[in-house]
């Protein structure tokens, strides 16, 4: 007998290929109460097809499986709009503690007094940091934030009786969640373009200004990594005719302590937790997407909001509160991670968080534009956006050098956002790495480059040393596959 | 303010930001800065300074002791949206693995076949528990995955009503309320003891079980949704699914339910999971993140986001949803829980509420002041009707270190809704009943 | 500028060589208390020279260290004699609950009841597996746990001022430690010889056997993995003349519920708690290494033993002790998992537990033993020698196969050992580990014996898929370096 | 007794059990146990049924609530070879890796490289600590690293009587007298003021910072060592030599310390690590685990244990040691610990400690009953003479929730050797003298 096992691989088998009838890899508690009779039969269920593997199964299938990514724990990840910075260890122990995550979302606010505390000093903290002293922390990401934000500017019109306000204009360098959450929000959007600086085309934005504008969204810095320097004259464009602005703060880590929001004239802004604040991805969350709003607008902030009263502190819903934007009270163990985030580094950790970011973002776009052209030739704030039209140009693209770059143990940086820039390689170092990786990749970048003349096949081919090679996405789409089925 | 040198989460030196400064042609950071109003340049901020570690621990040890909870000495029967369940240990020690947790979302497939493959899983488990045939990956929560269903049923039967029984939870209704608010749709409810709709309804849309704690009679709602062109959506809780039929068996279109109870701390109401499942031939109106199976350039197997046509990146205003950040880590924790409970498992801990939630309802109804409301069969909620308000009760049970239930009275006179799990012992049970007792005749 | 680095290389820089000053990955609070004068200069320290590196740097440091190494949790690892089974998650995390990891050992009794009714719950489940109900805690692992015995062994002989005792007789299959032990307590080691079945030659040990002999050092199940059919006869025979029998428990987990040491005359062994009662090895440890003796012997063993008292629970030192063989109560962490383990498995299980060692690794001899001989055609226990002789004429050394199997993901056999075995393979499944990855297991067994005809520089090249290929050890000896210093 | 179906922790199920015994050739697990006594075989075994993992935590939760602890609310001063220090986040998560806490000890060093390089981590940071030339990768303990260290001078000299100053922990001369037991050695007692010693004197132990907390002369005490033929040998706090001079500095021969103090829980008192390092030339006399650098066949740098000769596996009985299994997780705490507090950490904390003990010390000499033995310079731990024995100060002060600090009246009258790190708050000390001081009056 001769079977060829190939040493190489990493058994891919899913957990129901694994599962062997009667095996367990838990047991519960016998019953202790006296035998209570069931409902009638028709309503029970016979089996729920679900694995039976073994304990040490289990946990070896998801460490071993947990190893072929890639993580800000083992690999640098120069992500553009995502802030991929250390996750304190620290954070996950305290969100843990018991007391945090064994409360229920339903408990008595005096059974709850140091959570909603909590709450309430983050509120603050954010209130401070953005100057928008209005917030909300129920959105559980920042899509969320920006719906909140939205409703927030929908139901201030209406208060006003200004019920014609159904236009949201929005630049074309927007993240996508933008323009859907304005669609959401009942909202006709309006794209405004950018300039060959990257900034807002402000000729532009007045045209499209007018008694229908309910609300404005930036993005701030910009999804290009730049400040708006018409912030000013923008922002009384848009009060001008009546409208709102919405900041997108999903770039925050550029302003800590740089700028406030809200004295640029902003109205309402949201912020990513899981961003700015250091909260894990999770491989896609969870994350949570605090709503700020200006004072003025903080009676329509969605619920709950936390508040100290005389007796104490309690959740409550606003007066003209947009509602309920989901089941409790926001992602509360984020919560009290980034509320752990932000004790950690106090006021000038803080600062110095967004000053070392920008220091290193323009450290690497000055190492790499000779290689990798800018947008335009001025400094960035967090992030620079490359593009690979250069390498396009000889034949290998953004995508090649983002797999490529895997290759070498780098994540991959955002690719074609946004979507004004051709071959777009958005890059973001965060301040949490040090000038030996940035250095490094800046090499690398520059060795890839390289390689384009001499042998453009390890490009193409990327990435080599991963667990798979290049996936085929578009069969994945043909004929979609969603989930494991006995006949494989 | 002063630039705060050497902080653990920040690795540049003074010297290095020289360098790099320097590197990018200018002397200091304001050369960088240029475009931000020098009139609101570092504005002043009124934050703490920084604590270490050591004094970040102290702090938060204190504000977690101030909580009541089963850590300090309470035994808490509330449930109603988030419930309490044994967290095996597998599924804590998986997620402290930081490949998992602080990976990003998996756009770059090949760098990520970790997050995808359990994410497939997690599809999966969806599947098997909701007898569906497609789900997603996840949304936010239980509520807001109803709230998507409700929209999504009406993208698919181009209507704009949406049906909604009396008898659901008010945190479904009202999630759906606000994420329709501006789309022109009208809410109607309904009374589960419906045999006609109006025939512009989008869909049926039935929590069972519901937020009394008993079960709906979902094979004759969905018949009447389907024979009117509407479809049928139920929201479950995930345990009672270890016990009771699945809405599969019964022919809904979408169903949808919070993951919370499958292995996710309560954690004062987030973050949790909601679970999304739809019939095969909906999957291109569905909304949120979906993973499929495919080859690579070697044939192995391997895993990537699929239809993303349909997501906020790119299609933009025109997307299924504008969901973009979702619940990969909690989709883990409920697909490890899964897994570790399996087959049997799951059968048993639904038993074990079911068993323990009647226990305690039999004994509450034997008290003189106290009785249980028969709404047909329940799972491991029922409504006590109590002899004053709730409130009362539950503040003297608080002194006894009781977390009473919640207080329904909006919704049914003098009602607390009880929720019994896996977790409470039958001498906790005992002591309720024994403290309702008390307090009863004390009136 | 062109450098090449390389794709494939995880970067094996040490923490000294990431170092850069003034960089922290960790702060201390201020001192909250008056200035204090400190000590003569003389007296103080200029530098530690400690690395200075981010908090993320320790982190990914040591995460992807940690991913170059093999674990249960991610391989298979039929290592005999190790007994490498499935560390249960739950036992990690009750010996951290506070209350249990945050005692400190000098607390008055009375203050830590849980913690020493726990030890002395564990004497006593311990004293019951074994049939030796005298049971002290205190070995920090199996080695001292031999120690402790052997000095438990004088002082018996020395309380019956049978000073003449100093020999201790040991089968040529003993672990090292055993004749290392023996040493320490100032025995002189005298080698029995195995007969051609594996077994204690009962003759040869006959003829050893003296008035000078102190103890018989037996390990059982023996490190061949055979249980000795004459344990009666050679206990008799080891009493008749004076002298104690210790039994090597290091292989207990043959033998929970199927047999009691104390009732074969065995008087004195110990167990390894991270063998047979599943606590991680840790990577070499900790481990925890009980010893058991009769009750006649319990006044000599080590201090502490933990007792029952009509005020509660007390440490104790025994009325003739041998001493303090280390700092405080023995590995405490290690006692807490080794009692939950008990605890989970309860009586059933545990013998369930040996039932199915005993059953997997029977299973895999009768599969491999026509490729792979062993020693004697006869049953083992829970783990099967087998030897790579066939192999070693075709070519292939023992070495090159464990070194195959490494690339298959699969933890190489304990190679060389027992020494009377030519190209020993001592392979010992567990019953924790399933039949599929048994049979998958017995499959690259026979492809590799199938290589070596096929394809030998597969084998001699191996391993291929690891962080390094294999290793020059004998460089290292020659010039040892053992630590990081500036030159590299 | 029956087998028990299906636990957790046991895969094979009762169809694949019949199945293997069958490919064995029997019908029955008795078919593979003939070599056991039948008289003997499947005797009764007295111990409780399996819990479940719910129920275990339930029982391991009340035996840790029933001891006192700083998670109840305990402060304690306590010290004395085991010591509270701040842990910090890293170190738990790093030991959270399955990857380190599930592996074998690196015999197969393709398959260790983690494993091993963090060995050689320790064994960097204990030289660096120590100002020693070499280390081995840990031993059990602090103690039975001193004990190992007096055995090795025996080796080197070859000279059997072993001089310990009066001034160490009893434990470490126990733990010693106990490994040399059989060994035909001598315990001399020397006083620190000694000038002179007996030429058969193999070495010179000392503890510094002694068991009273105050640093000996290590200097001085090396040299008459030295000008004896004999080994220096010093037993240190590791934390303390974030400010104290290294016993390198001095020129001593080997150095042990109880590694617990740089991140290992005090966990009742193990497991625990042992630090130990030696001169290079006494390399082949080290007993314990040692990690070398090499490379692999292609150059690429790689660690393997190395001198292995000199361990029991191949030597045998003439081997320097009989350790095997050891503390290498113990030693990646450390060396995380270390790692993590960096050159400016290590002096913070031990600064932190030295003021705070100070302090504490010049704060309860004030008090009119309690007085400061004044031994010399002294660290973080120091000895109170108390009105009357320790143990009723103690009993009062655990009244107060106080662990008071260690009865030491067997080594110095009515002496209490109290110990304060940087864990303990100036409240928390303050609360101590304040407790000390109405206890003295009430007498
Ligand atoms: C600029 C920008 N806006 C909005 C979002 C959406 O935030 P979330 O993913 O948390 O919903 C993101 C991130 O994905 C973003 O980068
Ligand atoms: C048979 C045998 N005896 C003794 C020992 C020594 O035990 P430890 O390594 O715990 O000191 C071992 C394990 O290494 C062993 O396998």
């Amino acid at each position: 007998m001769t079977i060829t096992i190939d040493a190489n691989e990493v058994d891919r088998r899913l957990l129901m290929d694994r599962s062997l009838a009667g095996r367990r890899a838990f047991t519960l508690p016998g019953s202790d109460v006296p035998e209570q009779s069931l409902p009638d039969s028709s309503l029970l269920r016979e089996d729920v097809e679900l694995p039976e593997i073994s304990q040490l199964e289990v946990i070896r299938y998801f460490s071993v499986l947990s190893q072929l990514n890639f993580s800000i724990d083992t690999n640098f990840y120069p992500l553009g709009s995502c802030t991929m910075k250390y996750n304190p260890k620290i954070n996950d122990e305290l969100s843990s503690l018991p007391g945090l995550s064994d409360i229920h979302p339903l408990q008595p606010d005096e059974t709850v007094q140091g959570a909603i505390r909590l709450m309430k000093d983050l509120q603050d903290d954010l209130g401070e940091i953005t100057g928008l002293p209005g917030v909300s922390l129920a959105p559980l990401a920042g899509a969320q934030g920006e719906y909140a934000g939205l409703l927030v500017a929908r139901a201030y019109h209406a208060s006003r009786h200004d019920e014609k306000r159904t236009i949201a204009i929005v630049p074309d360098s927007a993240h996508g969640t933008n323009p859907a959450s304005a669609a959401m929000a009942g909202l006709e959007v309006v794209t405004v373009r950018s300039d060959e600086q990257g900034n807002v085309d402000v000729e532009n934005l007045r045209e499209l200004v007018n008694e229908k504008t309910a609300v404005f969204m930036l993005t701030m810095p910009s999804t290009l990594g730049l400040f708006e320097p018409n912030i000013l004259d923008i922002t009384n464009i848009i009060h001008d005719a009546g409208g709102l602005v919405y900041a997108d703060g999903a770039n925050l880590n550029a302003l800590l302590g740089l700028v406030k929001l809200g004295d640029l004239g902003v109205d309402i802004c949201h912020s990513n937790l899981h961003k700015t604040f250091s909260t894990p991805h999770g491989g896609g969350g969870p994350g949570s997407g605090p709503v700020m709003v200006s004072s003025e607008l903080a009676k329509f902030l969605p619920t709950p909001v936390a508040e100290q009263t005389d007796h104490g502190y309690v959740l409550s819903q606003p007066a003209m509160s947009v509602g309920s934007i989901n089941g409790f009270h926001g992602s509360f163990s984020i919560v009290v991670r980034a509320f752990a985030y932000i004790k950690a580094l106090g006021c000038e950790g803080l600062k110095s968080v967004s000053e070392n970011a920008i220091i290193g973002a323009n450290y690497i776009q000055s190492k790499l534009k000779d290689k990798y052209s800018i947008v335009a030739d001025r400094y960035c704030m967090h992030e620079t956006v490359l593009s690979a039209a250069n390498q396009k140009k000889r034949g290998v693209s953004g995508l090649d050098i983002a797999k490529r770059l895997l290759d070498f143990g780098i994540h991959a940086p955002t690719m074609y956002f946004p979507l004004i820039v051709e071959e777009a390689l958005m890059v973001e170092p965060t301040e949490s790495e040090s000038k030996e990786t940035l250095d490094h990749f800046i090499a690398v970048m520059r060795q890839i480059d390289d390689e384009i003349d001499r042998s453009p096949e390890l490009i193409f081919d990327a990435p080599h040393e991963l667990p798979v090679k290049r996936l085929d996405e578009v069969a994945a789409v043909r004929k979609p596959v969603l989930r494991w089925s006995p006949e494989g | 303010m002063k630039t705060l040198d050497n902080h653990p989460y920040i690795p540049a030196t003074a010297a290095e930001r020289v360098e790099m400064l320097r590197a990018s042609g200018v002397d200091s950071l304001d050369g960088l800065l240029g475009d931000i109003p020098v009139e609101h340049r570092n504005p002043k901020i009124n934050l703490d300074t920084g604590l270490s570690e050591q004094e970040l621990s102290e702090l938060f040890n204190s504000i977690a002791s101030t909580n009541a909870s089963p850590s300090n000495g309470y035994i808490s029967f509330l449930g109603a949206g988030s419930y309490q369940h044994y967290i095996p240990s597998t599924v804590r020690s998986i997620l402290q693995r930081g490949e998992f947790v602080t990976a990003y979302t998996p756009y770059q497939p090949e760098a990520a076949q970790g997050t995808l493959q359990v994410g497939f899983e997690f599809q999966t488990v969806t599947c098997q528990l909701t007898g569906m045939e497609v789900a997603n990956a996840g949304m936010y929560d239980g509520p807001t995955a109803f709230a998507e269903a409700c929209l999504m049923s009406v993208r698919v039967t181009r209507r704009n009503k949406v049906g909604v029984l009396t008898t659901a939870d008010r945190r479904l209704t009202d999630t759906f309320v606000a994420y329709s608010k501006y789309q022109g749709l009208e809410l109607v409810e309904i009374s589960p003891d419906i045999t006609e709709i109006p025939k512009d309804l989008a869909c049926i849309a039935i929590q069972s079980p519901n937020f009394f704690g008993a079960i709906e009679d979902v094979e004759r709602l969905t018949t009447v949704a389907h024979s009117n062109g509407a479809l049928s959506i139920v929201h479950v809780n995930p345990t009672a699914l270890g016990m009771f039929k699945s809405p599969g068996e019964y022919g809904v279109d979408i169903v949808t339910a919070e993951g919370q109870p499958l292995g996710v701390p309560m954690a004062f109401g987030g973050p949790y999971v909601g679970l999304f499942a739809c019939k095969k031939v909906h999957i291109r109106q569905m909304p949120g993140r979906i993973i499929g199976r495919t080859t690579d350039t070697q044939g192995r197997v391997g895993y990537a986001l699929t239809l993303q046509t349909r997501e906020q990146h790119i299609r933009r205003e025109r997307a299924t949803s504008n969901i973009c950040t979702s619940t990969q880590l909690m989709g883990l924790m409920v697909t490890v829980y899964t897994a570790t409970l399996g087959k049997q498992g799951i059968k048993d801990v639904a038993n074990l509420c079911y068993q323990k939630a009647h226990y305690a309802a039999s004994e509450i109804d034997k008290l003189n002041n106290f009785s249980i409301e028969p709404r047909g069969t329940f799972f491991h909620e029922f409504v006590v009707n109590c002899p004053v308000p709730p409130r009362e009760i539950n503040a003297a049970l608080l002194k006894r270190n009781i977390l009473g239930g919640l207080d329904i009275s909006d919704r049914s006179e003098n009602g607390m809704l009880i929720c019994v799990t896996e977790t409470i012992l039958k001498h906790d049970i005992d002591r309720l009943v024994s403290a309702l007792s008390e307090i009863g005749s004390s009136l």
